[in-house]
């Protein structure tokens, strides 16, 4: 293949990044679209805010199969939030600031995720 | 210009969708803290859990819901229209149809979470 | 600042564009002038189709298109040119394809064909389809198809640039010297740049803003038939112009022949295809001079709508797929701009200035000629409006621009590619830009004249109501006089704008310079035609007159003075006969 | 009536930004704007500065941002406005040369960056190419781009990031796209698929709105995205 095209511009190079990121969008919102939904309705309307304390949350931490389920809700939403916000950098941003705040926000999502990851698999299992 | 520009539906639902995902990001940031806290400070945890059972707490929940809500809806709007391009002639209706549930479904749960903070009982008890 | 190509195009509609594409093809350091962007061009406009008996829908020969072509054209058509319009014709509109035009197509895959006015089958038993088409945006359609292809192949665009001269060596054009480039204002910044040039096509298009009533785009001032004019060549067949019959009341804009094409009637006041009265064979499919002619006809008569100067299209009983499938931009324009829904109502219509037959004298290979034994005029071109070959003659049929453009545009970039090879590159230097320097500094200059809209307004006027379908002695010498006296007026013209920057209004005056040669040029050839002869209608003159005029006009400016020579129709296959449909 | 004219005027020689200037101008209501502008010109002000050529919305010259949209001047008229206040503004997201005149060179550019002309370098029959009826009205629609910019002006993402090819190119690569007789599909939807490619169109629907042609934009460049997933599906 040339490295030039018919209208003498120079090949695009790497674009398969911004189609996974594109694709991937769209997968993660609709896996959200279950959990973070579900997520909102247990935490507010099945249950409330003012009778909810450690016991709660242990308790509902108590099978494995619901940290699967917040743990996925967890994945998604750090590559959704964040790649959404890189969306907005790149729009409004530009060279050195661009690079810098992209890159904080890889860091960011880094960090959330291990945080997160670290609370789903750490948490004691409530004693029975 | 994108205050001078009058676009329409689309634009509207755009910028609605933008600003709807900057707020839930930066939620996203605080939330995972908050349960990271689970882990380490489970009293620190209890504190914040009051934070959200106090008036203002639930003020901002419901805010944060109807961008959650409006957000997962749009996107759901953003994905058809992605994968069938054809119902792109149906922009406009697709983004009225997402009012509609938006307002239908979010009202009573919206009462639910205001309810407390006016003294109030909460319609619906699905006794968990 | 001065620079160098082997070829030059001005002008970037269909002619010039595919002008520039075989320049391209063939090697040759070449550019393309325009004072617009080249996709603003006016064949852009175009809307119904382009004519090539490629008999995909029904029988058809070359040979027929060409005995309409020379019918249609009142038998003024140069028959030599209109048979190689009418057999190129066929390997362009192919050719286009190939470049991806996308024509319309038949059930099995071809290009898709219609009727048109004027073209017949069997020399004349009735409507034959012949016209190519691509919607009712076949213009549109072949100017965006040059332009793709002008990019594929590298060619060099100057946009936005207006050319205000032309360069020439070895005295004036019409006194034996050559063209050897021109001088172009760049509109961004008001620099004025030579380009030096072994061969100039001339492709700038007709001059119908000299008209009220016009389809013609704001930029259609004949400048390149102008300048040659200016510089000793002569101005052939000008008093043809042509009015299309169905233009838009008021503002002129053009609602294709297409809609007849496909069946749509004209109706007057009472309701009556009038044109059963004046053509009973073709009706409404008559070629656009006699329309234009029996539209004014029932306007005289009464009949028209309301006692008004207007008529009826009817395309109602087409019915919805046909309007919207076939005639959809045209559709639009009656709803845009007349407030018409054409699916449920008669459109209003009225003629309006169309197209020029005439324009600057060429022979087959393109090549500008300066009188009537064939003289060429070395390294000048022109095909296009802006040219008079003559294929169009006295009238010309619907679709035959666009062959033109294309049969001739492929012609002179063909014959400039061959004729700068062992040419030397003119030694002009820049000191050619002073004169139109001098003329533009003293309009921008100038205290307290007359802006250039007043007097164009004024043209407009008296070209419509003295110069325009039916004309007379009577007319024509109060048109005139008064073009004289608008001529007058023009030396101080003056503008608002000083500027340097995109300075419209100092174009506008220059291009007003152009209209008035133009429609001088015009007066004085249609006063001396005494008789009829396609879109020439002279009332005084009623009949054709084939023993003193069966020939082209050519006009000349010398001193201030127009003088007048006549030359011969070449006639090959079709002697003159009385032109009935 | 009298219509008054918000004019947003800019005049490099002179001004050192953009100021909006107000005139008063007869007009009946089936006037365009263009014929305003024309008013105004020619019997208040000549410097007043804009492009147009046709006159009837095929050319593309007179795009501009009228009552806080992108319309044709020459295509718009004075009682689809409403109101009797009507403001005139160049395009937006382009560099202004003077009044409503805007630098269109970048745009220009970023159409012939995605090979914009067919591309079939098999040998030619004697005679056309054939194509059936339904495959040459699979790309009917693009056809129409008058390159006029009003889409691609109207496009936040484009305002944002000036690098974006835009809606304007998307739509001038589709028609190639999906033409039967072309071969370089797969080289247009690799340029397109780059990070100021189609990625950037975020479903905001103003070109489709912009658009005096009444493409549908929108749809265009979606049905290019999906056909860059699905050639890599």
């Amino acid at each position: 293949m040339p490295t030039i095209t018919r209208a003498g511009r120079a090949r695009p190079q790497g674009s398969s990044f911004e189609l996974a990121v594109w694709y991937l969008m769209r997968l993660t919102g609709l896996g959200l679209f279950v959990t973070a939904l579900g997520h909102f309705l247990i935490t507010h309307l099945l249950s409330d805010p003012s009778i909810q304390d450690v016991a709660w949350v242990s308790e509902r931490w108590g099978s494995i199969a619901w940290r699967t389920v917040d743990w996925l809700m967890l994945t998604f939403v750090t590559f959704h939030a964040f790649m959404g916000m890189r969306v907005v950098v790149h729009d409004y941003t530009r060279g050195a600031l661009k690079t810098v705040l992209t890159m904080a926000l890889y860091l960011g999502a880094l960090v959330i995720f291990a945080l997160g990851t670290m609370v789903v698999a750490t948490l004691p299992f409530p004693v029975a | 210009m994108l205050l001078r520009y009058r676009g329409g539906e689309g634009m509207l639902a755009w910028a609605f969708h933008r600003i709807a995902g900057v707020a839930i990001w930066a939620f996203i940031l605080l939330h995972v803290l908050d349960i990271w806290l689970v882990s380490v400070n489970p009293e620190l945890y209890e504190e914040v859990l009051d934070i959200y059972a106090s008036p203002i707490g639930r003020v901002g929940e419901t805010l944060l819901g109807a961008a959650l809500f409006y957000h997962a809806l749009n996107g759901l709007r953003i994905i058809i229209m992605d994968f069938w391009p054809a119902t792109t002639r149906y922009h406009k209706q697709l983004w009225y149809g997402v009012w509609v549930i938006f307002f239908i479904i979010g009202l009573p749960v919206a009462w639910q979470i205001m309810a407390p903070a006016f003294g109030m009982a909460q319609p619906f008890d699905f006794g968990l | 600042m001065i620079r160098d190509h082997d070829a030059l195009v001005v002008g970037a509609g269909g002619a010039g564009l595919w002008a520039a594409l075989e320049l391209a093809k063939a090697g040759v350091d070449s550019a393309v002038l325009t004072k617009l962007y080249p996709t603003r061009s006016h064949t852009g406009a175009a809307q119904g189709g382009v004519c090539a008996a490629l008999g995909n829908q029904e029988e058809d020969h070359w040979e027929w298109h060409m005995f309409d072509t020379v019918k249609g054209g009142d038998y003024l058509v140069d028959q030599d040119a209109a048979e190689v319009l009418a057999r190129e014709a066929i390997e362009t509109v192919i050719e286009l394809e190939h470049m991806g035009l996308p024509f319309n197509r038949t059930d099995d895959g071809r290009i898709d064909q219609r009727r048109f006015g004027g073209h017949t089958r069997n020399y004349g038993e009735g409507p034959v389809k012949r016209a190519c088409y691509a919607a009712d945006r076949t213009g549109h359609m072949i100017l965006q198809t040059l332009y793709q292809q002008c990019l594929k192949h590298g060619v060099k665009f100057y946009d936005e640039y207006h050319v205000v001269d032309l360069v020439t060596e070895g005295g004036e054009l019409g006194d034996g010297g050559r063209a050897a480039g021109v001088v172009a204002y760049r509109i961004a910044d008001g620099e004025l740049v030579v380009l030096r040039s072994k061969a100039v096509l001339l492709a700038t298009g007709g001059f119908g803003r000299m008209f009220r009533v016009t389809s013609n785009a704001w930029s259609l001032t004949g400048d390149g038939v102008a300048l040659a004019y200016r510089h000793g060549v002569p101005m052939q067949d000008m008093e043809f112009y042509q009015f299309h019959p169905t233009g838009i009341v008021g503002i002129g804009i053009l609602l294709s022949e297409a809609a007849r094409g496909e069946g749509g009637t004209l109706l007057n006041d009472l309701g009556e295809r009038f044109m059963k009265d004046y053509a009973p064979n073709l009706m409404e499919l008559a070629p656009r001079d006699m329309v234009s002619r029996a539209i004014y006809q029932e306007i005289r008569a009464g009949r028209g709508i309301g006692g008004k100067d207007y008529v009826y299209l009817d395309v109602r009983h087409l019915g919805r797929k046909v309007i919207e499938e076939k005639l959809p931009d045209i559709t639009e324009f009656a709803r845009v701009y007349q407030g018409v829904e054409p699916l449920t109502e008669p459109v209003p219509i009225q003629p309006t200035a169309h197209y020029a037959m005439g324009g600057i004298p060429t022979d087959l290979l393109t090549r500008v000629t300066r009188d009537t034994a064939h003289t060429v005029v070395p390294g000048l071109y022109a095909a296009g409006e802006a040219a008079s070959v003559s294929v169009h003659g006295a009238n010309r049929l619907g679709t035959n621009s666009l062959v033109d453009l294309l049969v001739f545009g492929r012609r002179a970039g063909r014959q400039m590619a061959a004729d700068v090879r062992g040419v030397r590159m003119p030694a002009v230097d820049d000191a050619v830009m002073e004169p139109v320097r001098a003329e533009l500094e003293a309009i921008r200059g100038r205290q307290g004249g007359e802006r250039a809209a007043a007097i164009r307004r004024d043209l407009a006027d008296v070209m419509m109501d003295d110069v325009g379908v039916y004309r007379d002695e009577t007319c024509l010498r109060r048109a005139q006089k008064a073009v004289g006296g608008l001529r007058e007026r023009y030396r101080t013209v003056a503008v608002h704008d000083t500027g340097t920057t995109f300075n419209t209004d100092l174009l506008e005056a220059r291009e007003l310079g152009y209209l008035l040669d133009c429609a001088e040029a015009m007066v004085a050839s249609a006063l001396a035609r005494t008789e009829s002869r396609g879109a020439h209608s002279r009332e005084d003159y009623p009949e054709r007159d084939d023993t003193k005029f069966l020939a082209h006009t050519l006009a000349t400016r010398r001193d201030g003075v127009i003088s007048l020579a006549y030359k011969p129709v070449t006639i090959t296959k079709f002697q003159p006969k009385p032109r009935t449909y | 009536m009298q219509v008054e004219l918000r004019i947003l005027r800019y005049d490099p020689e002179r001004d050192r930004r953009p100021h909006e200037e107000s005139y008063r101008v007869e007009a009946g209501p089936m006037d365009r704007v263009l014929d305003l502008l024309h008013r105004v010109k020619y019997e208040q002000d000549g410097t007043l500065t804009f492009r147009r050529s046709c006159g009837h919305g095929i050319c593309g010259s007179d795009a501009m941002l009228i009552n806080g949209r992108n319309r044709l001047a020459c295509k718009i008229r004075v009682d689809q406005l409403g109101g009797k206040r009507i403001t005139v503004a160049p395009l937006p997201g382009l560099p202004v040369m003077k009044d409503l005149v805007v630098d269109m060179e970048a745009f220009f550019a970023k159409f012939r960056s995605v090979q914009p002309f067919l591309v079939n370098e098999g040998v030619a029959p004697v005679r056309e190419r054939r194509q059936s009826a339904h495959d040459r009205e699979r790309f009917d629609d693009t056809t129409k781009c008058i390159l006029c910019a009003a889409c691609t002006s109207s496009c936040p993402s484009f305002w944002a990031q000036p690098a974006y090819v835009g809606p304007a190119a998307i739509v001038n690569a589709h028609r190639f796209i999906f033409d039967t007789r072309d071969d370089a599909a797969e080289e247009r939807l690799e340029i397109l698929a780059d990070k100021d490619g189609v990625w950037r169109c975020r479903t905001i629907f103003n070109c489709t709105d912009a658009c005096p042609r009444g493409i549908h934009i929108t749809q265009a460049i979606l049905e290019v995205s999906r056909a860059i997933v699905e050639r890599h599906a």
